[in-house]
């Protein structure tokens, strides 16, 4: 049963593949994408990935989707017609590449082999180890959080660093001059402003849930962060983004990324300045599954901070821009 | 079944070569983003295939089950989605700003305009 | 007793399953899209609970029954009020009820 | 039984994907999304009955979640132009 699920979602995603590419609409372009998304997640799930299929659904699904919708409301709805760009040199590329990627997949092990090279080395270790080292269930928190802590530590660091090329970029707000948000001229939507009042305090405790509850089941920071923000989103889409912004007024938003980013690494000094080596759990407390278990737990508050605040400072920033262009389907092929 | 032993791996490459394609053949810059999104999901389900285990289970400790699927796999993956969502924003961003310099998104109209000799 | 209510179970899993299908193939055959969204709502709102109300029946009273719970509410909630935001946007945006439209005629609002 | 009803929930989502494909308006791809979405809130619903793993029922709730956002993203664009604008009174 298992294997049909997976061929059957496998066939649904590679057809949407190829209408994301045949698409000139660029606005079903991106539906499709939001689809793709959610048959990748699935598609995780179904393959044992449950924290993997989470973060997909949360981040590919929603927040890609939303920015990719926005930035399309700046720029240009249908992609130019494709006449007179030679195609036969990116088919020739792709041709040859893919014939050659197939050829080297003969060598791999088949499709859940048990004796396959990547279950013999290292995962064998967090497996049998991960319950006495740390004694919480969720072997991908487990790795993610205490073995693995650098190289989440980098992560943070760079979507730390994201956040602030979009600053760069598009700067923290600048509303053109002279534009306010524009009375609406359409009617408005009641049922959903209702619905939406009482959905999005739900999302939030959600988010609290996947934050706390992530080392017992599928969860964490990652996880949290961006169903955080996503919940804020939804109110900003519903009730404006001028109202979003009481919520949580950007003076603040502004130093989160940088206060989720101290707060996981201020616990790797801490750790050192107790006398351990960096983020070395075991100094935080006499019992070493508690110190385990408290060292992950403020590294995932650091984590779910970090990307809540920079996915939503990102959507802000974008939306921002928005408000002040507004472009003609025609002026693409200018 | 030998049919579908590697079912999983060459799916994974016709996506990323369908992505890879995207990108390099369209000259819509949102939709070169988009194409790379679809390259990215696919190293994603290779990753991810490679790391299950057939009488595996999901790495979860529970009573009653003894073997798991590969739990590496599933770290390294989950932050390179975060990765990529940060790698989309900028890039989209950077769509943003072109289409504010230079009034369009499509590539070879971005080309011809700095070819174009004299202020623009 | 415990067979009553595995048979009652299966029963409305069957049914959900077989609203679903039903929901699909009108999603694809009916002629316009305001008929169409009633395939679409058919299997949000009853294709779904009833698979869901057939799972709460097998899991007996644990977490996993609240949960399923919460689905349903969820579901019932969000489905319709999305439905019904499209239906309205679709009307906005130009399309007419009764007629199927070429993707060239819709407007933007 | 449980296979029946995922069986009856994946030919749903092939007729939706068809939908999704074909397309005509955009309106009818966003319903085909809003309907693939909840499926596969039920597929995995399922999935979890049919391995064991209840633990999986997180990420229904999730997905549940996700999908209405981005059907709401998506409306809002659409019919105003770009999301996250149009304020309320």
């Amino acid at each position: 049963m298992d294997t049909l699920v997976d061929i059957l979602l496998l066939a649904f995603i590679a057809i949407c593949a190829i209408a994301i590419l045949r698409l000139r609409d660029l606005f079903a372009v991106t539906m499709m994408f939001g689809l793709f998304s959610f048959i990748a997640a699935g598609l995780f799930a179904t393959m044992h990935a449950l924290d993997v299929a989470f973060t997909e659904a949360a981040v590919g699904a929603g927040i890609a989707t939303i920015l990719i919708l926005v930035t399309l409301g700046q720029t240009a709805r249908r992609e130019k017609s494709q006449a007179g760009r030679n195609v036969l040199l990116p088919l020739l590329v792709v041709w040859v590449t893919g014939a050659v990627l197939i050829y080297g997949t003969a060598d791999l092990p088949v499709f859940g082999d048990p004796q396959a090279p990547a279950h013999l080395h290292v995962a064998p270790y967090y497996i049998e180890n991960t319950r006495e080292h740390i004694g919480i269930p969720n072997m991908v928190a487990a790795v993610l959080a205490s073995y693995r802590a650098y190289d989440t530590l980098g992560e943070v660091v760079v979507v730390f660093a994201a956040v602030l090329g979009v600053i760069a970029l598009l700067g923290l707000r600048r509303r053109p001059a002279g534009v306010e948000a524009r009375p609406r001229d359409l009617e408005e939507h009641q049922v959903l402003k209702v619905v939406a009042k009482m959905i999005v305090p739900v999302i939030l405790l959600f988010a609290l849930y996947v934050q706390f509850h992530g080392e017992y089941s599928p969860g964490g920071g990652f996880q949290a962060g961006v169903i955080f923000a996503a919940a804020i989103i939804l109110y900003a889409l519903v009730f404006g983004l001028d109202t979003a912004r009481q919520v949580i007024p950007p003076r603040i938003l502004g130093w989160l990324p940088a206060v989720g980013v101290l707060i996981f690494g201020c616990t790797g000094v801490l750790t050192q300045l107790l006398g351990g080596n960096y983020l070395d759990y075991y100094v935080l407390a006499e019992n070493p599954q508690t110190a385990q278990q408290l060292g992950i737990l403020m590294i995932e508050i650091g984590v779910g901070v970090t990307v809540a605040s920079v996915m939503l400072l990102i959507y802000f920033i974008f939306a921002e821009r928005a408000l002040g262009t507004r472009t003609d389907d025609g002026e693409a092929g200018r | 079944m030998s049919l579908f032993a590697h079912y999983n791996y060459h799916l994974a490459i016709i996506l990323a070569m369908i992505g890879f394609y995207t990108m390099i053949s369209r000259s819509n810059l949102v939709k070169k983003v988009i194409g790379l999104n679809v390259f990215q999901v696919s190293v994603f389900i290779l990753f991810i295939s490679i790391g299950v285990h057939e009488d595996g289970t999901v790495p979860i400790l529970r009573e009653g089950y003894e073997i798991y699927s590969n739990p590496l796999p599933h770290v390294l993956i989950l932050t390179a989605i975060v990765v990529g969502i940060a790698v989309t924003a900028v890039a989209l961003a950077l769509v943003v700003r072109i289409r504010e310099e230079y009034g369009t998104v499509e590539e070879d109209q971005v080309q011809a305009q700095d070819e174009e000799p004299g202020p623009t | 007793m415990a067979l009553a209510l595995d048979l009652l179970s299966w029963a409305l899993i069957l049914v959900g399953g077989a609203f679903g299908v039903i929901g699909g193939i009108g999603l694809l055959r009916l002629p316009d899209f305001f008929t169409r969204i009633h395939a679409g709502s058919v299997t949000d709102s009853m294709c779904a609970p009833c698979i869901i109300a057939g799972l709460m029946l097998q899991s007996g009273l644990t977490l996993v029954t609240v949960k399923l719970a919460f689905l349903i509410l969820f579901l019932l909630l969000t489905s319709p009020t999305a439905t019904h935001a499209l239906a309205k946007a679709a009307l906005h945006g130009g399309l007419v009820p009764g007629k199927e439209h070429s993707p060239a005629e819709e407007h933007r609002g | 039984m449980i296979v029946a009803a995922i069986l009856a929930i994946m030919i749903t989502m092939a007729l939706a994907v068809t939908r999704a494909l074909l397309g005509r308006t955009v309106y009818d791809r966003i319903l085909a999304v809003n309907v693939f979405g909840t499926k596969t809130v039920l597929l995995i619903a399922a999935l979890a009955f049919l391995t064991g793993r209840p633990d999986v029922l997180d990420i229904a709730l999730a997905y549940a979640l996700i999908n209405f956002i981005g059907v709401i993203a998506v409306l809002r664009y659409f019919e105003y132009g770009a999301a996250g604008e149009g304020e309320a009174e």
